[in-house]
Formats: structure tokens, C-alpha cells, sequence
């Protein structure tokens, strides 16, 4: 039982990971705090589902799609909204209040467009039967997630390590002041990192319907706090320290839901407020900024 | 006296931080070749300056012109790309490694290029290429200077400007600092130095001295000593 | 023969470390009532790192700091002011929501110590520095040089017997100069202690002839202000080189 | 003093007559229970600064903690909601390290928490004591115009602490700390423990609030209790009112709410939906409220 716990939980780990990647990659490259990157993952999870059902397409073809309609829809969202941010005195509390109210509009319109029934897809669309590793035998659905979602990771770690565009990125995030001082180009370098945040969510969202069960509109809050945790108790700032985050979550949760499955969802909440208490420079790294 | 237009030239600039003025009408002018020092206690308003410039905070009023565009409200990074690099006083990126650094540099320029300027800076820096792929935080204060600037000349830009490249530096890096920035103005590289370190005037063919956001002295290093300009802006007294 | 009275405020090799920088390497120095002490340098010599550890701001990582006698340790800012310790700051912090009579207001209800400064009225201090007809305006609405006239108000206010003055001449136009220089001189002949750490030399020549100077964390001259301007080591470090003499 | 009797006062007397000529007394109930909060809200993020996204939490705490009361010690209503306030009080102290976090990770910390707490009240492992998923039944003291009444007192004691926190040396010194820590300190403003206090006095609020609201349905289940809609509600009116005064969170509330009420709640998603462009709206154009548009042209707004 506890082989299977942990090697679900990685499994899962890279999943969260993903999560909470894009959060990462936007607070890192713009200190903006997404509220809203949950109910992101939720229109991607939705735009799966009706790719699905109204068409018979499946999660393969759905994630190229999402990715590119959620970058593309990204740019021109982060024109419109973010550099009136960067004004602001306190911004990054005003952009914690500001994707509050984008977090209300996009459930909102997903209860109105969707209904708030609960929508899945089948397991099988992703295969059939159960896959053996090591030993064990895991969901097939569940691998694949996880899979997808450390190739997602390590198709961004390329990016952000061996491309130019990439380079100005990280360049950003070690330090804004200098990026600047270096005559970078902020906002087409902050655009497309929150293009590719939403991205990320939007892929993640694919696969939700496996990962995490059904999808409702209502669903952005806890993934949003999922997603908190994982970066919090990773590194802040730095999207890559995520994994490490992703891994910790996972694994934590797959032991929880096996040995202490009434408390499980207890997890995400505990980790985030403990880890903050605790060590409120998060377990790994990046500082949180005190007050 | 040169009949052409200079390089750069700053006219009335007036600027701040939200209500708190710093610089009042200060003039500034760099010719195409030339090596400008500007002189100045701590305080007057040098930094101000060099980012009003570099476009890093808006001029208030005047205006600000380079290579006969009117550039007072372009981008910074326009500026850059027109052929202005600045070197800040923190100067490099330490999280990221000394050819990040030098590529952030010459992130405009094509990649043919941009080896071939490597490949020159290398050779100018030997430190610095024999551990390329070494943070830069795990620099010395003089090496992270010599990267700073070598970053800035990454983009083979006209002009550099640089923010007190004594600050935090030994006498004898001074030294080196000075005798390759001569070896780079030689070659036709116009210099525009915000100092407070008397050294580089050895530098300079013109001095500016700014006083209170104002420009006060303006005129070559001789007449300098001769006038007491140099004692009156330090020590006001 | 009566022993000497100890010193208002007594600073023993005060040392601060920023990771591996230290900012303050050593500083020792000591103040009387009444007493001005201009403390000049070039940035980045550790001159308002000396000024935020005095008033509690930063705690100190070796050395003490005495203040009538009491050595204050890591004693909080807030318990600092009420003993009679204040400071202005370089760029002035108001509260920038509330009006310029309840800035001033707050801080003589909560920085004053027990039995001080009660024959200054709130009045008579926003008079003294020109605030009086701007006592309903917002502080965010102030210009600069009002802010900086705020900063001390507020300072004043708490009734302190040691005041910490962090440039606050920058920005300030010939004539407000002028009268700052003439108040702080005031407040000095009423038995205040004044720590001032200025730029502009000329006005700090206005408040008092002794000076120490100040390099990379550490002391390098004391005396007076023209001795100073005179001394080849100071004159080095202000110029960065022996190249005028 | 003045606010309160120019402001308040009059908003509690209406609520007092206003049953005499309309039924509805349920959504008189609510008008009071949002004003109640959107000014316990008012007091920690208007005067501090800190938004406490999971302001819910110390509403559950106190709806848990009446219920509780009544159930297990059968407690008088007064007695039962004096342990309401304690519960969340006893919560906030718990929370009061979040208080060390800058802005955004309190914000959310705080959410975590809240739903933490919800967590463990509605598990079906604690139904032995808190009657996990199944909700509470308090019948026996039910009796809605007494909690109606106490809801009013409640709004009367709660307004007259805003209006003392705006005109009083506290509240002050609670913006001072807001505006700048550090001057304030050198003021010699106890910052931390005035945040603190600040913090305990709006988890009280919310307590009470929640303690009222259990009385006055008593019969609700968790997921009503810790409703994340109250923060929202209540961070909605506050903002779009103006924070930090007494007549901004009480006009968010009656235009905000009853602009809810006139379109009908049969599609409480239309609402979102305004709520968060209302947000999204005034953070980008009025991120102080209605108040400011007075405010910027000289006006005090008690």
C-alpha cells in the first residue's frame, strides 16, 4: 500500500507540479498574484469537455488546441490589464483584489454558460485497461496525466534555459530593476510569461477531469489553494522550484487519502498556513516578502 | 570646438521621485567619440540623470536628443537597441551565469554577431572567459564590475553610460576599470561616467560637474583644476 | 572633583552586517545634551545605517548603544521614541492618509514620554514650522520641502531629547534652508542633542563645527568641519583619489 | 461620536421600524447581517490594510461556536452568542502569526485557514460533536424577532466602534501603521499589538455576526456557515463603498445589496458576475471607492 501511495504520488506530484507552474512562472516574471489561475484550469478543463462530447476529440488533440487558444487569448488580456497594475503603489496586493474580480466574472459566466452540474470524461478515452509499473498497477488515466504534465514541466524548463526569449525571462526574474537597466523589453517579455502561464493552466485543466475528478464551476477556489500550497512550499518566484513543491503536495496527498482519507482534504490548507507559519520563507527558497 | 550635433544631448531636463525633485535644468551633452565624466558629490543628482537618459524615469520637462532623434519619450529599451548601453551600479544579473549576462547584453544583435562581439569582450576579459559558465554572484566586486561592463559593450552600442563604476571597487581595479574603458573609447566608443571618484577625469576630455539637480561646471579637466569648481562641489563650503 | 555627567547618547563599537557587508564596522562616538555632531561621508559609508540603528530600526549585530546611561540592546523603536529618542528620515515618511495636524497629533499622544515637552502646544509646533496654515491638508498633499518640515514636526512632537536628523537639507530652496538651519540651532540651544547627517556641508557649517567623518563603516576623522575639508584622508575618500589636494 | 449619530444611528433605527411596514423580515436580517460585516471587515482591512479573504471563517467559527453553545451546554441565546464571539476570537489569536505576512500571502493564508476550519467542522468523523455534513437544528431557541433585535444592537455597537476607530486616537494610530510602519513607530506607535487588536476586534465582529445569523435560521449546514460568498459580499460592499470610513461600507451594502434583492436571487450568478466586474472596475478606476470621488474634491465622508 505505501509503494503504491508514493508512486502515485509522485505520479501526482508532477501533476501538481503543473498546477502550480504557470501561477509560479506569473508571480515570478510580473509579482502579480493570479487569483484567477484556477478558474483557468477550469476553462481548460471544460474546453476538454466539450471538445469531447460535441465533437469526439480527445484530451491529446484537446491539449494543443488549449495551449495555443489560452496563449493567444493571453496577450492581449495581459495588454489590457496588467501594465494599469504596474502603476499602482501597492500592486501586488491590488492585483491579489483584481483577479478576485476576474476569478468571480469567469465562474460566474462558466455557471451561466455551463450549469453547475458535475462533467467528466471517461478514463478510457485515454487507453484501456490498467498499467503496471513496478510493480504495481496504477490507473492508466492517471499516468498519462502525470506524464503530460512532466513533459509540460520539462518543455518549460527548455524554454526557459535554452532559448533567448527564455533567457530575458529569467533575466527579469532575477531582478526587474536591472532587466530594465539592460534595456529589456518588459512587457513583451511579462506578456508572453502570462500567456504561458495561462497556457499551463489551460493544459492542466485537460487533464483535471483525471487528476481531479469531476469538473464544476465552482472548482478554481481549492484548486487555487492547491495551487498556493505547491508554490509556496516550493519556491516562490522560482517556477522550476515548483517540482519540488508539485512532488512534496503529491505525495503527501496520496498518503493522506490512503492512511487518513476523512482528513485528506485538509492536506492543501494545512500545508499552505503551516509552511507560512513555520518557515514563511517557504521550505525551499525565494523569500515571501514580510510585512 | 566640434561643429557636429553631439551624440547625446540633454537640454533643461527637470526630474524626480513622485513630489521630491531632484534634478532642476540640468544640460548635458556628449559628442560622438567623446569621453564625458560627471562630476559630483553624493546627492546632486547624478544617478537621477543617467536614468532620465536611459529613459528608466520620465523627464518632467526638456528635452533629451541621440544621434539626431528627439528620444525624451521613447522606451528604454528603444534607446538601447538605438545604440545607448547603460551600466547600473549593480551592473550584472548574479543569479544568472557570465555568458547569460554577456547574451542579455547583445540580446539585440544577431547571433553571428553577437559571437563575434564575444568573442572580442572574451578576449578584453580574459577572467571572465575562463569561467563563462560561473554565476556571476560568485564573482569578486572588481570581476562583477568588469562584467558589468562588458555586458553593457555586449551590444556594440555608441554610447555607454555608467553609474559610479568605482563604487565598492579597490584603488587598483579602479585602475583596470579606467585603462579598458581607454582601450574601448580609443576605438570610437562615446563615454558618458557619472563619478563621485576624482580618478577618472583621467578619462575625460569634457567634465561636467552637477551641483543641487543644476549643472555647474562645464569645460575641459584643465580648466577644471584651474577654476575651484572641483572644491566647490564637493564641499560647498 | 565631581565625576563628569555620562554622555546623553554613548555609541561603543557599534558594528551592523548586512549578509556578508558591514555596514557599520566599529563606530564609536558620544553626545551631550545641547550638543550638535554632524556625521558626514560619502554613500554608502553607513551614516543613516548608523542613524536606523540608534533608533531601533535595525538591531545591532556587536556594540551598544547607551542612551543616558541605559544601554537599549534590542529595545523596539516605539520604546525608543517614548524615551526621547526621535530622527526624521531622508525622504519623509508621512502618513500620507491622514491630515498634518493628526500626524503630529498621534505622535505627541503616543511618543511622549512621561512629563516632557508639555510646554510646547501642537499649535505653537506646527506655527514653528510653518504648518499651521496646512494643518487640515491631507500629508500626501504636501510638497516635498512641507514633508520634510512634517518629518520634524512629528519628531518634535514626541518631545525628544535626542534628535536624529537624516539629510534634511536636500531639496530644501536657499531661504527654507536658512530658517531650518536657524530652528535646529534653536532646538540645540534648549539642551536638545543633535546628530545631523547632511551632504550639504554648508549647512551643517551653519550648525556646528564637529564633525565625524565617515568611511565604509567605519570612522576616519574627527573634528572640526574645515579641518575636515582640509585632512588629505578625507578629502581622499570624498574625491575617490589624491588627485586634488 | 458625531458619524455615529449623524450615520449610524439613523441606518439602526430604520432597520428597528422598517419590520412594522415590510414582511420580509429574513432579508431585513441579511441587510443587517451584511452591514454587520461589511464593517468588521471595514475595521481590519479599512484601518490595517490586511484583506482577510476568509473573513468566512470567523462567521463559522461564531455560527459553529452559538451552535455548539446551544447543543452541548444548552446555553442561553445571550450566553451562546458571547461564546460565539470567544470562538472567533480563539481563532483569530490562533491566525495572529499570518498577521507577519505582507498583504497578498495573508490574503490567502487566510483563506486557507477558513477553509481549514470548514474542513474539520463538516467532516463526518467529528458528527458526534459538530454534526459534520449534516447541518444543525437549533429549534429550541429559535425566535426571530429577539435575534433580529440583536442583530440590531450588534450593528449599533458595531458602528460605534468604526466611527470611534475613524475620530479616536486608536484608529489612528491603526492608519498611521497603515500609511507607514516605520514612522509610526518612531511616533511611538505600538504598531504590531495595535494590528493585533485590530485583527481580534473584526474576528469578533464576524463571531458575533455568525452567532446571530445561527439564531435567527437555525437550522444550516457547514458549506451555508462558511459560505465563501460572505467574505465576498463583504469585501465587495467595503471596496465599492470606500474602506476606512463609515458611510462607504453601508452604502455598499444598500446599493450593492439591495440591487441583489430587486433583480431577484433566482440567478445568483448574474450577481458574480457584477460583483466581479465591480471589483475588476474599481481597481482599475476607483480603488477607493465610491468615498474617494467625494474625498478628492475636499469633502469629508464620515
Amino acid at each position: 500500500m505505501l509503494a503504491h501511495a508514493l508512486l502515485g504520488g509522485v505520479i501526482y506530484g508532477c501533476y501538481f507540479a503543473l498546477v502550480g507552474l504557470g501561477l509560479n512562472l506569473v508571480f515570478g516574471v510580473m509579482r502579480i498574484v493570479n487569483l484567477a489561475h484556477g478558474d483557468v484550469l477550469m476553462l481548460g478543463a471544460y474546453a476538454a469537455f466539450f471538445l469531447f462530447h460535441l465533437f469526439g476529440l480527445s484530451p491529446f488533440i484537446a491539449a494543443p488546441v488549449v495551449i495555443v487558444g489560452f496563449f493567444l487569448l493571453g496577450l492581449p488580456f495581459y495588454y489590457l490589464v496588467v501594465p494599469r497594475l504596474a502603476l499602482a503603489k501597492d500592486a501586488e496586493m491590488l492585483s491579489l483584489i483584481l483577479f478576485f474580480g476576474i476569478q468571480q466574472i469567469i465562474e460566474a459566466l462558466a455557471a451561466i454558460a455551463f450549469g453547475s452540474s458535475e462533467r467528466s470524461i471517461p478514463g478510457r478515452v485515454l487507453g484501456i485497461g490498467p498499467f503496471h509499473l513496478l510493480g504495481e498497477t496504477l490507473s492508466r488515466a492517471w499516468v498519462i496525466g502525470g506524464a503530460i504534465a512532466a513533459a509540460a514541466v520539462l518543455a518549460l524548463y527548455l524554454y526557459l534555459y535554452h532559448t533567448r526569449s527564455g533567457l530575458l525571462t529569467r533575466a527579469v526574474m532575477a531582478s526587474r530593476e536591472e532587466a530594465l537597466a539592460s534595456g529589456i523589453d518588459m512587457h513583451r517579455i511579462s506578456a508572453r510569461a502570462f500567456a504561458i502561464g495561462l497556457a499551463l493552466a489551460g493544459l492542466a485543466g485537460v487533464f483535471a477531469p483525471f487528476m481531479l475528478g469531476s469538473v464544476t464551476p465552482a472548482m478554481g477556489t481549492s484548486v487555487n489553494l492547491a495551487a498556493f500550497a505547491v508554490i509556496i512550499v516550493g519556491s516562490l518566484g522560482n517556477p522550476l522550484g515548483t517540482v519540488a513543491g508539485g512532488l512534496i503536495y503529491g505525495v503527501g496527498l496520496l498518503l493522506m487519502q490512503t492512511y487518513a482519507s476523512a482528513w485528506a482534504d485538509l492536506l492543501p490548507n494545512l500545508l499552505l498556513i503551516g509552511v507560512l507559519l513555520v518557515r514563511p520563507t517557504g521550505l525551499l527558497g525565494r523569500r515571501v516578502r514580510l510585512a | 570646438m566640434p561643429a557636429d550635433p553631439p551624440l547625446l544631448a540633454a537640454r533643461g531636463i527637470e526630474s524626480g521621485y513622485g513630489k521630491v525633485q531632484v534634478l532642476w535644468g540640468a544640460e548635458l551633452a556628449v559628442g560622438a567619440r567623446e569621453s564625458v565624466v560627471l562630476l559630483g558629490p553624493n546627492g546632486a543628482g547624478k544617478t537621477t540623470a543617467l536614468k532620465v537618459l536611459l529613459g528608466l524615469m520620465p523627464a518632467w520637462h526638456g528635452t533629451i536628443s541621440f544621434a539626431g532623434s528627439d528620444i525624451t519619450l521613447w522606451p528604454s529599451d528603444r534607446r538601447v537597441r538605438a545604440g545607448m548601453a547603460y551600466m547600473s551600479e549593480i551592473g550584472v544579473f548574479t543569479a544568472l551565469s557570465i555568458a547569460e549576462n554577456l547574451t542579455i547584453g547583445g540580446q539585440f544583435a544577431q547571433p553571428a554577431a553577437l559571437r563575434r562581439r564575444l568573442d572580442i569582450l572574451y578576449d578584453a576579459f580574459p577572467d571572465l572567459a575562463a569561467r563563462r559558465s560561473a554565476a556571476a554572484g560568485s564573482l569578486s566586486g572588481g570581476q562583477r564590475k568588469m562584467l558589468g561592463i562588458a555586458k553593457a559593450l555586449a551590444g556594440s552600442p555608441r554610447l555607454l553610460v555608467m553609474d559610479e563604476p568605482s563604487a565598492g571597487l579597490s584603488p587598483l581595479f579602479v585602475g583596470q576599470v579606467i585603462t579598458i574603458l581607454r582601450q574601448f573609447h580609443q576605438d570610437g566608443l562615446a563615454l558618458l561616467i557619472a563619478e563621485q571618484n576624482v580618478k577618472f577625469l583621467d578619462l575625460a576630455e569634457h567634465v561636467i560637474t552637477l551641483e543641487g539637480g543644476r549643472t555647474g561646471f562645464s569645460g575641459s579637466v584643465a580648466a577644471l583644476m584651474a577654476d575651484d569648481a572641483l572644491h566647490r562641489a564637493y564641499f560647498g563650503l | 572633583m565631581s565625576p563628569e555627567p555620562p554622555p546623553l547618547l554613548a555609541v561603543d563599537r557599534l558594528v551592523k552586517r548586512f549578509g556578508g557587508f558591514r555596514a557599520l564596522d566599529g563606530v564609536s562616538f558620544s553626545l551631550k545634551a545641547g550638543e550638535v555632531l554632524g556625521l558626514v561621508g560619502p554613500n554608502g559609508s553607513g551614516k543613516t545605517t548608523c542613524i536606523n540603528t540608534i533608533s531601533g530600526l535595525y538591531p545591532p549585530d556587536g556594540g551598544a548603544v547607551r542612551f543616558a546611561g541605559e544601554r537599549l540592546g534590542g529595545l523596539a523603536p516605539h520604546r525608543r521614541a517614548r524615551l526621547g529618542i526621535n530622527r526624521t528620515f531622508q525622504s519623509p515618511r508621512p502618513f500620507a492618509s491622514l491630515t498634518v495636524r493628526q500626524n503630529v497629533a498621534l505622535a505627541a499622544a503616543y511618543g511622549r514620554r512621561h512629563g516632557a515637552g508639555g510646554t510646547v502646544s501642537l499649535a505653537a509646533l506646527l506655527a514653528m514650522l510653518e504648518l499651521d496654515h496646512l494643518a487640515d491638508r491631507r500629508a500626501e498633499d504636501l510638497n516635498s520641502a512641507q514633508q520634510k518640515q512634517l518629518d520634524l514636526a512629528r519628531a518634535l512632537a514626541t518631545g525628544p531629547r535626542l534628535l536624529l536628523v537624516d539629510e534634511l537639507a536636500a531639496g530644501l530652496n536657499p531661504a527654507e534652508l536658512t530658517r531650518m538651519a536657524e530652528r535646529l540651532a534653536a532646538l540645540a540651544r534648549d539642551g536638545m542633542a543633535l546628530l545631523v547627517v547632511e551632504h550639504l556641508l554648508s549647512f551643517l557649517d551653519r550648525l556646528t563645527d564637529r564633525v565625524i567623518v565617515m568611511n565604509a563603516g567605519r570612522e576616519i576623522f574627527e573634528g572640526t568641519l574645515a579641518a575636515a575639508t582640509r585632512e588629505p584622508e578625507v578629502v581622499r575618500v570624498f574625491l575617490g583619489s589624491d588627485h586634488a589636494g | 461620536m458625531r458619524d455615529f449619530l449623524a450615520v449610524g444611528l439613523p441606518v439602526v433605527v430604520i432597520f428597528a421600524l422598517l419590520p412594522l411596514i415590510y414582511a420580509n423580515q429574513l432579508l431585513l436580517f441579511n441587510f443587517v447581517l451584511f452591514l454587520i460585516l461589511a464593517q468588521g471587515l471595514n475595521a481590519i482591512y479599512g484601518f490595517t490594510g490586511y484583506l482577510p479573504f476568509g473573513y468566512v471563517g470567523f462567521f463559522g467559527a461564531g455560527a459553529y461556536g452559538f451552535a455548539l453553545a446551544v447543543m452541548h451546554l444548552a446555553a442561553p441565546p445571550g450566553l451562546a452568542l458571547a461564546l460565539a464571539g470567544l470562538a472567533a476570537i480563539v481563532l483569530a489569536m490562533i491566525l495572529t502569526p499570518l498577521l507577519r505576512l505582507s498583504g497578498a500571502y495573508f490574503a490567502i493564508a487566510n483563506l486557507a485557514a477558513a477553509q481549514a476550519v470548514y474542513q474539520v467542522i463538516a467532516n463526518p468523523a467529528l458528527q458526534e460533536i459538530t454534526k459534520g455534513p449534516y447541518g444543525v437544528s437549533l429549534a429550541s431557541v429559535f425566535a426571530p424577532r429577539l435575534s433580529y433585535g440583536a442583530a440590531l444592537l450588534i450593528l449599533a455597537g458595531v458602528f460605534a466602534l468604526v466611527a470611534w476607530l475613524r475620530h479616536g486616537r486608536f484608529g489612528l494610530a491603526l492608519q498611521a501603521g497603515r500609511d507607514d510602519p516605520v514612522s509610526a513607530a518612531m511616533a511611538g506607535i505600538p504598531v504590531v499589538s495595535a494590528r493585533i487588536i485590530a485583527w481580534l476586534i473584526s474576528a469578533l465582529i464576524a463571531g458575533l455576526a455568525g452567532g446571530v445569523f445561527a439564531w435567527h435560521i437555525s437550522v444550516f449546514y457547514p458549506e451555508t456557515a462558511f459560505d465563501l460568498s460572505f467574505s465576498i459580499f463583504a469585501i465587495v460592499f467595503t471596496l465599492f463603498g470606500g474602506a476606512a470610513t463609515l458611510t462607504g461600507p453601508i452604502a455598499g451594502v444598500l446599493l450593492l445589496y439591495g440591487l441583489y434583492n430587486l433583480i431577484g436571487i433566482s440567478v445568483p450568478q448574474y450577481f458574480q458576475l457584477i460583483y466581479g466586474a465591480l471589483i475588476v472596475g474599481l481597481v482599475l478606476f476607483l480603488p477607493r471607492g465610491l468615498a474617494s470621488l467625494l474625498q478628492r474634491r475636499g469633502i469629508d465622508v464620515p
